[in-house]
């Protein structure tokens, strides 16, 4: 154990850093254009994500030609650092950058790499994932858009929801059934389906806090016709790719998390120092106190992170990642929970002009994304039990 | 001890709870939520159902009956996230009234309630803080009238009121002394609507320019005595309603998720039939059975004027707070990305039941207040 | 919805106080004799269930040869409450009067009535219940304790564990399997088991806090003989009797667990008193907050139990009872908890000479047999979910 | 920053978790539990493996590793529930010498606790408050002599360490000034061992009865520039240790409730397959989890002399109070009936993850420090 690094990781630190301080989008045109779904690419995003492939800085771990200089994961942590530091995003379409594209690369065909991944890559397309269902939501299993072979090609008719980003990507990697006789896990296949095919809509889903703007849509197919070459992978083997592709997501995902907790926190305890002195004494220790188990946890998420980071670098296995999913998103929660109540009634006003961002209390509704999205803080309670600790299942 | 609703009293829930299904949608309240309805139709049917009148004596044109039926309905109301003047006008304005008003000025002010032809609030806050020593709000003498100047936060209703109790205390003093009430005219105040979580309720800042009260609408002179005293008898009042909309919207919020947990399957299974579901569901039930069983208790030793009343108003509030707290993040946990739409009702209770938290204060200062009553702090 | 009672309620009341003043037990003889087992009658519980019988003061809403006076339950509830008020216990065998002499009653012979359940109600005969097995705690239909039919009566092997009392008791009111060939709940039945049998052995079950003293035990069965006529109700039959059994504990018991848990909080509030001006100010604030918390569940459990209490006067059910059984016990574990904190470091200090009792951290563990015996917190959840809200089983 | 134990760190470990599995298992916790055994020998062991040397400089005999592997071995007795002098003599007697005391005093006393001649312990609380300013003790100069009079509360072995370092203040001081600290032979002071909970840890009260400390045993002279600071540090070191017995005996709990659940079968199968057990267990991994990697955040900080050592320090003996609260509850509960007898080990390691709640600052007063350093509430 050790509190740093080695002097070979800091210098790779100052060279990104150094980088990083020439090229980043500006806090300007940032605010300007801002990215208004997870799968819209603004100028601004368009032109720096061509940078940092370019330059070798988009996954410093992946080779040169994917964007990357063959990075140690050591080195990817303190990049990444770097970044939530310079409070720049990596990307406004993190599940095409962090899921889509290393499926395609791992499971795709030359021309699905060429015509999907790597315009990912350079800032040119971003994706959605088509995944839950109104039927399937934490059972991907039982999703049941259909996807029939017609001809050179397969015809899509379904429907998928809290499809995020759906109204600006340019394609869906789209799990839908191909052999519906099949047992459930093993009926399933990836299609890559432009957006703009006809038989595609999208409708967006009005939301708990914004009802005027959201992430979040439905997605329906009618007769959707998408040609066989974009079929990822073999044919009904969606279920081991969902796997996989989730898996992508995984890795480095809980630094940005916890530098959020982080500066959330920081937010939390500012607006506490000034509200908690016009506090009656009990009401103040009271207050105090949730705040200050806000930051054990952040401390304690962050701590877990770098630990489970050791052991993955070490090559071992990190068991902490459905813990550091469900414990963070219900810190993340709790944080704004806490925040909301600590102004009292004020904190049922929303959106906080002075901030210039939502409130607390819609903060805190939307952070049940995070509890619910991805596989829910339950369904991670599960794999925990019995992939993890070995419990048998019931 | 007997904390089960009477015959009578559950017929009254049965029929409040009919009418506002049938008056007080979800549709209405999405539109209210909007700004595309005020919600007025649903008040005037009210009105018409004397539910402003019921605990009002039959003196001014009331039914006589108890604080325990204001309760029935606010908790109903609760439950169905009703906009309208109900929960001022006849928890606050109303008792405002009555425990620091004359005999005269009870009647005067509360038959035109009774009538539903008055709506009316109560400004006691300020800085979000209810407790009467936090009132700062000046009341000086201009001959037989008198001036209110200052500031008042979280009132409910402030724009819309007819009439407004407005609490403010004699120049240089402080503490629980030298308060006094008034009643303004709503038209009289410059009031602030704020964009809140739950637009149904309109919480309003309200500024006090140089107000003019003749001496006919005070109801305390500041400085009288036990003025403070009926004060907090007001506020236990404000306070048990609140808890009661907040455990009426809880309920609401534990049923939507049993019935989502017994038809939602996943995994080829009712979410309802996994055993830590099921727990949590459970978790949920017992707490909103405590919470509904100390808010009896509460409306009870108001309806029967116990000297438990403070007391059991603090505990009726700290437990609903617990309560929202609760069921508000696993009802909305369980059901998942359902519950995230705006087209989906969930929402409309959430935003209900986390607006009762803030008002007449949190569960953590009824916590302190209870601390205090039971000497484990210094007063 | 009302605050107090009729006047002929309370003119019950005051009968029942004025004779309890003059026939109770006092202080002294109860100290100087304690009972130290839950089936154990030292000679003034022998002499006071006599006086109580005699006096129809035993069950109130019992006819007058059984011990009553025919009282309708709202009665029985102040009558309680004066017990409680009076600190004088109505039993010191209450799975004998509160069990095992109704299921006598219900189930079985006018001998069965005259040998074990008149006894019992006269202060001569204590029991203890035979329910628990190694492998059967939750489960009782798991239970393999074997009665085997022979001869003129049964043959039992076999062992229960966590018997109350069962070194003290006369007899064991004994769930064991008379049908090894039927379903698990079909082969059940109960057998009235003198203690004195030949082959019934009892070994006392050292316990978390007083290794030397327990009222916890291991009761074993080696080829002990069981006449015929003790087989209570129909052979086979014992899944049924065990749910009217324990149906007989339920309706007041919540009564003498919500004075006890005011008492305890009573308790505590005093010794804060004594103990928060000593502490800073964020720990004093932290710890009435604890301390309030309790107060908040003691008085939220009184008003629930009264409230289920009404549902069932007015020929309701009262599905209160799983949840006032896991919410009780949890509170009162919580209050013993929050006791042992209040006393910082002082807390670990065992057996607190000036209470004359267990210290707080010893009840702390001492209460865990609230919330793991007679159905334990889980199972009672399972109940409340599946009986009571009908959520479906899993 | 790198929080995974080192292969060297490992293995230490793994050799200590297999030295204390065959020379402290649970029968002789046990023994020690009722008074029939003192667990000397065990201690013998100990010495004679050089666990006392380990962290202690090389001058002196030490084996000039780190207070990383301090607290692997304090977790390694926390998880065995081993009685013995090492937590005192090491967590506490050791770094107040060293950090109070001149470098001769370092090599006089600290040269034979790396040989295993001498044990020690630290008497710094007074009515169990751990903070410097609750030092009321008085150290008066008597000629070169100081005498040494008032008392200390729950002092780990003060009836059996051969050499305890006491905490004392000047006449006529208060707050943080004015504290000094001196070497006592243990015979020297009255000692009064209590009844606690867990037995294998030695708690005694002390008087000071004029007790005379000649110069050369004065660490630190009362008054004396960075004392405070120089105790606070050796404070730091003390509730690192006591979070790692805790956390070791957490996690030794956790790991015996999942072997339960997994053998332990109800309705006809392992109640670990019931789900709300699951998520309960998941629950207990995700805080011993947590508060280890918290712990071991800790001890690195110490281990490096970095500056977040304090806040470091508070941090994990919060989140190990945090941590003990929940294991102990639901690894008793879960564990029903044969948790709660005396036979079964449990309890062993219930009462030691208890008795760690109490010493050293419990988790509320360390969130109270935590409180002050980011400036929530005043200092």
């Amino acid at each position: 154990m050790r509190l740093t690094f080695d002097d070979t990781v800091e210098s790779f630190r100052s060279t990104f850093r150094a980088w990083l301080g020439e090229n980043r989008p500006s806090e300007e045109e940032m605010t300007a254009d801002p990215a208004v779904s997870s799968a819209h690419l603004p100028g601004w995003a368009r032109r720096w994500t061509r940078r940092m492939f370019d330059d070798g800085w988009l996954v410093p771990g992946w080779p040169p030609e994917r964007g990357g200089r063959d990075a140690a994961p050591v080195e990817t942590l303190v990049y990444l650092e770097e970044l939530e530091r310079a409070r720049v995003p990596r990307t406004t379409n993190p599940q095409g950058l962090g899921i889509v594209a290393p499926s395609i690369f791992e499971f795709g065909t030359e021309e699905q790499v060429s015509r999907y991944a790597m315009p990912i890559l350079r800032g040119e397309k971003s994706a959605c994932l088509g995944m839950s269902e109104p039927g399937a939501g934490s059972d991907l299993a039982s999703l049941s858009t259909r996807a029939t072979a017609e001809g050179d090609g397969f015809v899509v008719n379904g429907q998928k929801v809290w499809t995020s980003g759906a109204s600006h990507a340019d394609f869906c990697f789209l799990f839908c059934r191909t052999d519906p006789d099949a047992p459930k896990h093993k009926g399933i296949s990836v299609l890559l389906v432009d957006m703009d095919t006809p038989g595609v809509t999208v409708r967006p889903l009005p939301h708990i806090t914004k009802p005027e703007q959201t992430d979040l849509n439905e997605v329906f197919f009618t007769d959707a016709v998408v040609p066989a070459a974009n079929l990822l992978g073999q044919l009904n083997n969606g279920w081991a790719l969902a796997g996989a592709s989730l898996a992508h997501e995984r890795g480095m995902v809980w630094l940005g998390t916890v530098m959020e907790l982080e500066s959330t926190f920081d937010r939390l305890a500012a607006e506490a120092r000034e509200i908690l002195p016009r506090l009656p004494a009990f009401e103040q220790a009271h207050a105090a106190d949730q705040i200050v188990r806000c930051y054990v946890d952040v401390q304690a998420a962050k701590c877990l992170g770098y630990r489970s980071f050791a052991k993955l670098a070490r090559g071992g296995s990190a068991p902490e990642q459905a813990l550091m999913k469900a414990f963070c998103s219900e810190s993340h929660r709790r944080l704004h929970l806490v925040g909301s109540e600590l102004h009292g009634d004020g904190g049922l006003d929303v959106w906080d002009a002075r901030r210039g961002e939502q409130a607390w209390i819609e903060q805190y509704f939307n952070s049940f994304g995070g509890t619910i999205s991805a596989g829910t803080s339950e369904i991670q309670r599960n794999i925990i039990a019995e992939r993890v600790l070995g419990l048998p299942r019931g | 001890m007997d904390l089960e609703l009477s015959e009578e009293e559950l017929e009254l829930r049965d029929n409040v709870r009919g009418v506002l299904a049938a008056a007080c949608p979800p549709s209405l309240v999405r539109s209210v939520f909007e700004g595309k309805d005020t919600g007025d139709a649903l008040w005037e049917q009210m009105v018409g159902l004397y539910w402003p009148a019921l605990a009002l004596p039959e003196r001014v044109g009331g039914l006589g009956r108890t604080f325990v039926d204001v309760t029935i309905v606010v908790e109903e109301l609760g439950r169905a996230v009703a906009p309208g003047p109900y929960l001022a006008t006849v928890t606050q304005f109303t008792p405002a009234v009555s425990e620091l008003g004359s005999p005269e000025q009870a009647d005067r002010f509360l038959a035109p309630v009774a009538a539903g032809e008055t709506t009316g609030t109560l400004a006691v806050a300020e800085h979000g803080r209810w407790e009467p020593a936090a009132v700062a709000a000046v009341a000086r003498p201009e001959g037989s009238d008198w001036v209110l100047t200052g500031s008042k936060s979280t009132v409910l209703d402030a724009d819309t009121a007819d009439e407004v109790v407005v609490v403010a205390r004699a120049t240089d003093t402080a503490g629980i002394d030298g308060l006094g009430a008034f009643v303004v005219p709503g038209d009289e105040l410059e009031a602030f609507p704020r964009r809140v979580i739950d637009p149904t309720l309109r919480i309003c800042d309200v500024v006090l320019d140089d107000i003019e009260v003749p001496a006919d609408r005070v109801l305390a002179e500041p400085g009288a005595g036990g003025t403070t005293q009926a004060l907090r008898r007001v506020l236990d009042e404000a306070t048990v309603a609140v808890a009661a909309s907040t455990i009426g919207a809880c309920r609401r919020i534990f049923e939507m998720t049993l019935d989502y947990a017994k038809e939602r399957e996943q995994f080829g299974r009712p979410i309802g039939s996994f055993q830590a579901v099921k727990h949590r569901i459970a978790d949920l039930y017992s707490i909103v059975e405590r919470s509904t069983a100390l808010l009896y208790f509460a409306a009870l030793t108001i309806a029967e004027d116990d000297p438990r009343r403070r007391e059991a108003a603090s505990l009726a509030k700290a437990a609903a707070g617990d309560c929202q707290r609760l069921v508000a993040e696993d009802g909305l946990q369980l059901h998942g990305g359902i519950g995230m739409t705006w087209e989906y009702d969930l929402h409309l209770l959430l935003k209900r039941a986390k607006a009762g938290e803030a008002l007449f204060g949190t569960a953590a200062s009824h916590r302190a207040e209870l601390a205090r009553s039971l000497e484990l702090v210094a007063p």
